[in-house]
């Protein structure tokens, strides 16, 4: 964390919120767990989005107040959520034929890594001790039409999260098309990543340091 | 802010373009979304390709919309109804062609095309005409079929209450085919008898989700087929 | 019919009754267009069979009084039906998946005809300005359990319907267990076609003279 | 003369042999059966193979199954849990064998299962170490993965609502793998809150028809595996 806060970036919850000002009113949205969960709570003026939870909720809503919730209504992290006007409760191959048929608009996911041609690394280590699991993570990035990434910009020890090629093991193959981290906002395009917008305060050379791979600039 | 109605059944269809592929729900009159389909033939758009289990009865409804060649072909299980005397005409004389396709195979190509599963195996047809020329392979000592999954432009169905988010709840066997062609188009239109807002249909009773629903329209008393054909009805 | 009053074989009633004597308690059942409809009517003291229909009830009751129909309640064969207590609607992904995934322990279907080898022909006539049509049929047979045909022993014109070889398209290839005629029970063995039952007064010399391919009496 | 209740949790278990593969539903603690689960723990069968999305947390339910060394092979998407410590000794001590699948895989292959269809094709895992050695084919320029349908002998779930024709409804997210599991076993086994009659539960509502679930158990308060860690519980 001195890493980031080193760096005068946004705050997790501050990039939570420029993230969501990039979805469209009506938008099915599935947030991964951890930093992802966070957009939830900043849902610009004029705007409703959709919450999906893998585990079988459609218009999951926040959570309950501490005591009052149903342990058979749970989100993907296992935590108690509760269910909006309009939702609808479906089983797990309906659930991802929604992800895996398209019909989701974006996927808000964390990262270990992700390359300059959008492979994602998030979901193992790759060490021999490891106890693998996967989850639905390898199903959202291949069916859902949009997939952003939310990151702190380096690990706690510094290394880039943003690389020329993942060294992890690959949740998805060229699947991420926005990288928001506490640094910039970072499209992948054909040509490698390229700078959406800088944080304030930030400026581009520094952001490159602690980046694996060329950036582009901002298009004018 | 999320609100997927609209005020009419023209408005509904109005972007239906020539050459659409379009999912119609029903199984005989049970399901058939009538007065959407009454709007597409005032529409006008032709050549288009209809995915639906049967070929409509009489002169109304799917009948009508063949009957004015506004169909270049159908995908079908069963194109041959009492009264259905539009599609055999448009058939021989070459004008509509027919992909018929087993019933079961039908709805499991929908299933699968809105589920993002290009292809899989089936047991069905296997050794009869309708297998002839498809690929095959044993698994586990016995043959399959490899068909491919299926999706439109369109579809329209018919529920009995929807929400404004596009939830959807049906009529016992008018369920049929709408929930999977539902999956299976870009854009889904619904008409409902009731349209009723968020949280009045109890999430546990769903049938549709509304994200597989763009557009909702409330048609209070939707015809019968049956009901038209018997007053001697014609459309247009 | 006059050649089947020659026989004085079951009536269509009989082979319907017979046929539901051999169907155990608690089946799930699908019964086809025609004569299998009739088997609905004769259930066995003390069982309770579950009648489905492909095109979405799991629970199929009678017809209606006359004029109290749904429209929008209707069998495969689009007739007005009715719910039993403890019935289910579904949609017809969920309906084949019944069918296709081996559910169902009975499909009762009529026949065009049945082959030595238990090839069922039922849904096309072949001729080439015939409007082809062929609804759940090949799913079913595909599918159920078990296939028991029900049909008269000959055509009107009196060629037989059980043959060595179908000459009318397929429907379904080596599927058919037992066939209910008008003059016998029958079943498809691996020895071909193996008489089970005949109907009173008739001798298994008639019965063989109507069918196309050899028939092996009863075992002892 | 359709009853499919049974009177005990250890009547419902008593046939698994050993070696038995067994479908749990359950997202976590949500929808876990776990009184059907802890009598399969006295009824003493080994050598299982386990088909559920998780493991099982702290040493009650479905934890508690697999540290009595009676499950040989899990296959799972997400075999690590809050408070999951019995699972991974047993892995790491080669004990319990895992095939990892993910989630929508896991799902779309037990539907495949129940459903009659031996494998289609999902997108899913491409170029990831989960899709390496696995057969693969473009459609439409896109590669997809030949995944095979799974079936079990037993499945073992939590429903709210039953009939005695094993008709079951679900609470909330409890739903996720419980279906498609009844749909994929040989023998499917509901323990639920309620257990009813016939014509209860509204036709339309139904989430698992009866022809799907084989035997009906009446589990009136049925423990939560959250709440039993809190309380230290181990079983047996």
């Amino acid at each position: 964390m001195s890493q980031q806060a080193d760096t005068k970036g946004w705050t997790r919850e501050e990039m939570a919120q420029r993230l969501a000002q990039d979805i469209p009113n009506g938008s099915y949205v599935n947030l991964g767990i951890g930093i992802p969960e966070l957009v939830a709570r900043f849902v610009p003026q004029g705007r409703m989005f959709i919450y999906h939870t893998e585990n079988g909720l459609l218009g999951m809503g926040p959570s309950p107040e501490e005591g009052d919730g149903d342990p058979e209504l749970i989100n993907a992290g296992k935590r108690h959520v509760t269910a909006n006007p309009g939702a609808a409760y479906f089983h797990h191959a309906d659930s991802f034929a929604m992800i895996r048929g398209g019909h989701l608009d974006l996927s808000v996911l964390g990262a270990m890594q992700v390359s300059q041609h959008g492979d994602l690394a998030n979901w193992s280590t790759g060490k021999p001790d490891a106890i693998p699991a996967v989850g639905g993570a390898m199903d959202l990035v291949a069916g859902v039409k949009q997939v952003f990434v939310i990151t702190q910009h380096c690990t706690k020890s510094g290394e880039p999260k943003l690389v020329e090629s993942c060294s992890y093991p690959l949740t998805g193959r060229g699947i991420v098309n926005r990288i928001y981290s506490d640094l910039a906002v970072i499209d992948v395009t054909p040509e490698g990543f390229r700078v959406v917008e800088l944080c304030p305060g930030v400026d581009f050379q520094s952001v490159q340091e602690r980046t694996g791979a060329p950036l582009l600039p901002a298009e004018q | 802010m999320i609100d997927k109605r609209v005020v009419s059944a023209a408005e509904a269809v109005a972007d239906i373009a020539d050459g659409s592929s379009i999912m119609i729900g029903g199984f005989g009159e049970a399901g058939s979304p009538i007065e959407l389909i009454h709007a597409l033939i005032d529409q006008g758009a032709s050549d288009l390709t209809v995915i639906s289990n049967n070929t409509g009865s009489g002169q109304v409804g799917l009948a009508a919309l063949l009957k004015e060649r506004r169909v270049s072909k159908v995908i079908c299980s069963f194109p041959k109804t009492l009264n259905s005397t539009v599609f055999p005409e448009l058939y021989r004389e070459g004008f509509t062609e027919l992909e018929l396709v087993p019933q079961g195979t039908l709805a499991e190509r929908i299933r699968a095309g809105g589920a993002g599963v290009p292809a899989f195996y089936t047991p069905t047809a296997v050794g009869t005409p309708l297998g002839e020329g498809k690929e095959s392979r044993e698994f586990d000592g016995r043959e399959y079929l490899l068909e491919y999954g299926l999706t439109a432009d369109y579809t329209l169905i018919k529920g009995l209450v929807a929400d404004i988010h596009g939830n959807v709840l049906y009529n016992k066997t008018a369920r049929n085919f709408a929930p999977i062609m539902a999956s299976a188009a870009d854009v889904t239109i619904v008409q409902a008898t009731t349209v009723v807002e968020p949280g009045v249909i109890d999430p546990e009773t769903v049938v549709t989700p509304g994200i597989f629903v763009d557009r909702v329209l409330e048609v209070a008393e939707p015809a019968h087929e049956s009901e038209l054909i018997a007053a001697g009805e014609c459309y247009p």
